[in-house]
């Protein structure tokens, strides 16, 4: 499951490469969509090279390969969450729905504590806290995905506080965060997975 | 887009290969990864300094590897900040048992990559401290948000802590004068047209044949303020006040000004650029102890300028007038 | 056309202004000249160096007055040759009884100019040689015709010639360094996008989103072929298979290496380049004692760059790597 | 008679200079109407400021502007013709055809012995032999008109080998050559002075 979800995610990752970069040139620097996706291309190939026998393996292999090759803001912030979830999956091979959202939990965590951020100040986390809060009061993976979407396009509204974004002041407001729409699509796959799985 | 280069993923590598090239009798490239170290590193009894970011700001950060300033440049991504691992390869690098000090811009990635780096380091015992530059004034100061970035007042950091640690100070000290520098320098800049990432191939933004960007930062981040194109005295003018708005710098006050070129502003417009300064620094009756002309922390081909100030002490004076030899600064002992 | 400067008439004038203000260590203006020449001028039992020529090409030529370079540089508008009064001034004011060295580039314009300048100091009984740059190796080499242009290539001859005269070589001994380097030196360019004249407001030339211009002068002039963009890597093997057809380097032989961006273009892309001219030149043994890579003479805001190589011999060589103290080029001794 | 030929000169070069530039920027570095137009404003100012008192004092007095303020290839080039012209005209007050012609022929000599240049090699030489040969041989002025005329366009089809356009070798034919066409305004504006005083 956990290959299957990182697959999908590098994949979406790659459709919507150009997209991403092109919501971080409003508000950033115009390399997320390049960032991700060097990063997620790397993370396939390893899987296809050394494919890890648990969920927690996978993910933690990805974890290594998002801090040592995507750089910027969203390497250490996804690899430090990918870290914790893998250590919370453990090398079990399978995973059941509460594992899982605890694992999340101790991601979402950790990206807030790297980046010092708290929600509402338009980055990633306003994807990740929606979404683990949802799973944490037992919603469906349907339900998830339309809080998902919900949370990041309320990021549209904010105004930035941490990241590139901050810089703008005012003038982020009326953009969706970059980082929040990767990250959207961390979570939409994952629902997906489990759906079909389920 | 129109760029002389090979393979828009390949630039980084190709670039480090030829910095290496031209000047090898300064550095070399640690082999397989991104980083550029003084030819003889570590330079034992020496703090080491790292410093680098995301590439795109050419001569920063590999230019300033050399006697006086940097013993390490780490370079990421263009305009990526560079991973924990690659960090930390150059903190083994440039550790001559005295410690090695950070000097980071402050972005949320490269702080965040760096300080990856510094824990790994700490683990291994080496001793490591950081320091983070944040002089652009364009953003606003605030600790609820990211704060501002780090932009061309880096490069006097560079220069000063580098002559701290060149003179034979502890980690401390050269930690407390990059501190004392960082508290004392102010920049802010604009442009006049965007840079394009190789890797994505479109501006960053865009501005219209009348348009100038007011507080742009290095990145293409759009800026602060859009108005129509200023003159360069009106330029000067403008960027002057809102970095003094924050210096506070007095008569009889001794500055050191560094004119920074962000990529295609040729020189001769950055020195008509000096001279409206010039005539604003003169009027408020501070003396002008350096004046550092040309590209030191650039943005790809963004046209544009940036102004810095730095607020010189006689310690801080002392230690930028210090020789450097570097390939892209250098200075004789005065 | 976006430009940063107060008033397209005044530029020239405003740059001059801003050089003295950034450099007043290294040089002075000649009060109401377009000249600047070095602070303590004339330096007494040296000969003289005097450059020069349009404007535009920074830091061409003023950056490069100071110790072992030029003594003074002459600069005309933009594009446009010095007048012989203005370069006549240069020449009195640097006459240290040696004599004095006009380096001339190769362009009817210059040439004339600076050679009505040398009629009038003979006439005041000042002893003034000349020698006249040609290293572009895009123009063909006629009898016939007003014959190659100079272009970047000057950056050696003023530093070598430089050293001679800094060493006390007498003005014959330094001309004929000065011909030496300027027999062993060629160039060629290309660019990927024009210039803009100031008061002219309009581009020299265009080019197509998929078009480069190879062998363009530097002061925008068409080149001589016109190609669909060539890689990095292409445009090496392209200007140095042009330079060498006119050098014939052999294998074993010393060279240095001077890499010159035309204005806009980014040392990053200047980097890469650098990396594959260093490739070409390792695959035919050639040895390259020096690279230097940056922007030396440019050519206002156009994007491209030049190949330049020197082949060295001994004395060319410890001449090159002599001490030199100037604004844009300083040199430690080895 | 020399102020007003001059002055009208000038105001041409003004009128004309952006199609000039545009000459110059064809086939050399597109200074051509700035460079002229300096030079010429200033010897306007001059002749207000300080009128000279005889035909050669006031070309002598724009030869010295040409060559202090015009800069390039065509400041020496004008310059040397204009002050041998000078020396030729002396300080008399009226000046005759006959001692015009042989003026002019002392300015086109100093041109070609300044610039090393013969008829045929794309410059303003191209203009300045035809039309003072032209007047040797008695044309009228309204003769000579046509001849400069013609000798300017006949720099189209010359391939350029002295000057800026000389680089460009092959690519130098099919355009007017630009100090050509600033010379065939000075020549058609002394026809015409000629022709009103007459
Ligand atoms: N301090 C932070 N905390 C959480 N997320 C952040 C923080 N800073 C940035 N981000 C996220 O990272 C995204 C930008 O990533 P990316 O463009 O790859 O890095 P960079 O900003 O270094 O160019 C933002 O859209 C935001 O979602
Ligand atoms: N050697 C020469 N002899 C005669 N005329 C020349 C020569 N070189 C250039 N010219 C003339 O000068 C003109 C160019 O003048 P200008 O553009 O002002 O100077 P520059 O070429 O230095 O930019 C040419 O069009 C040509 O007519
Ligand atoms: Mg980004
Ligand atoms: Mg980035
Ligand atoms: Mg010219
Ligand atoms: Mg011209």
């Amino acid at each position: 499951m956990a290959a299957e979800w990182l697959k999908r995610f590098a994949e979406t990752v790659e459709k919507n490469k150009e997209e991403l970069t092109k919501l971080d040139q409003a508000v950033g620097d115009g390399d997320h969509g390049i960032n991700m996706n060097r990063g997620l291309q790397e993370v396939l190939r390893k899987m296809e090279e050394v494919p890890a026998d648990s969920p927690g393996g996978v993910v933690k292999a990805a974890a290594m390969i998002c801090i040592s090759k995507v750089g910027g803001a969203s390497g250490p912030l996804y690899g430090s969450a990918l870290m914790k979830i893998a250590s919370a999956l453990g090398d079990e091979e399978d995973v059941e729905g509460k594992q899982l959202t605890k694992a999340l939990r101790d991601g979402v965590d950790a990206i807030k504590k790297r980046g010092r951020a708290e929600e509402g100040e338009k980055t990633m986390v306003d994807v990740w806290e929606p979404a683990v809060q949802a799973l944490e009061q037992g919603s469906s993976w349907q339900e998830l995905t339309e809080i998902v979407k919900k949370a990041r396009d309320n990021t549209i509204d904010m105004k930035a506080t941490k990241g590139r974004a901050a810089y703008l002041g005012d003038r982020s407001i009326g953009h969706l965060d970059p980082g929040a729409v990767s990250s959207s699509y961390f979570f939409l796959e994952l629902a997906c997975v489990m759906e079909e799985s389920s | 887009m129109k760029k002389l280069l090979n393979n828009v993923d390949q630039v980084v590598e190709d670039m480090l290969n030829g910095m290496a090239a031209a000047h090898s009798t300064y550095l070399r490239r640690l082999q397989n990864t991104t980083v550029l170290v003084r030819k003889q590193s570590p330079v034992n009894g020496k703090v080491g300094i790292v410093s680098g970011g995301g590439s795109g700001h050419e001569p920063a950060h590999g230019g300033f590897v050399g006697k006086g300033m940097l013993d390490a440049a780490v370079a990421g991504e263009v305009f990526t900040s560079p991973t924990p691992d690659q960090v930390f390869e150059a903190i083994k690098a440039v550790d001559g048992g005295k410690g090695v000090l950070l000097v980071i811009k402050n972005y949320t990635g490269d702080v965040m990559n760096f300080e990856m780096a510094a824990e790994m380091a700490e683990a291994e015992g080496i001793n490591v401290q950081q320091v983070v530059v944040n002089d652009d004034v364009a953003v606003e100061d605030s600790s609820f948000t990211s704060g501002r970035r780090g932009i061309a007042g880096t490069v006097f950091v560079h220069k000063i802590a580098g002559a701290a640690a060149e003179s034979g100070a502890d980690l401390d000290e050269v930690k407390e004068t990059a501190e004392k520098v960082i508290h004392h320098v102010k920049s802010m800049g604009m442009s006049l047209s965007p840079c394009i990432v190789p890797a994505a191939g479109t501006p960053g933004f865009e501005l219209a044949e009348n348009e100038m960007e007011i507080g742009t930062g290095i990145h293409g981040e759009p800026g602060v303020e859009r108005t129509s194109i200023l003159s360069s005295k009106e330029t000067a003018r403008l960027l002057f006040d809102k970095v003094q708005d924050d210096l506070h710098l007095q008569k009889g006050d001794r500055a050191a000004v560094l004119i920074n070129g962000l990529g295609s502003t040729p020189l001769m417009e950055q020195y008509v650029f000096t001279s409206d300064v010039k005539e604003i620094l003169d009027e408020h009756g501070i003396e002008t102890a350096d004046v550092i002309v040309g590209e030191w922390m650039t943005s790809l081909e963004m046209a544009g300028i940036s102004l810095t100030l730095l607020k010189l002490t006689p310690d801080l004076e002392e230690k930028l007038f210090a020789e450097a030899d570097t390939p892209a600064m250098k200075r004789f002992a005065k």
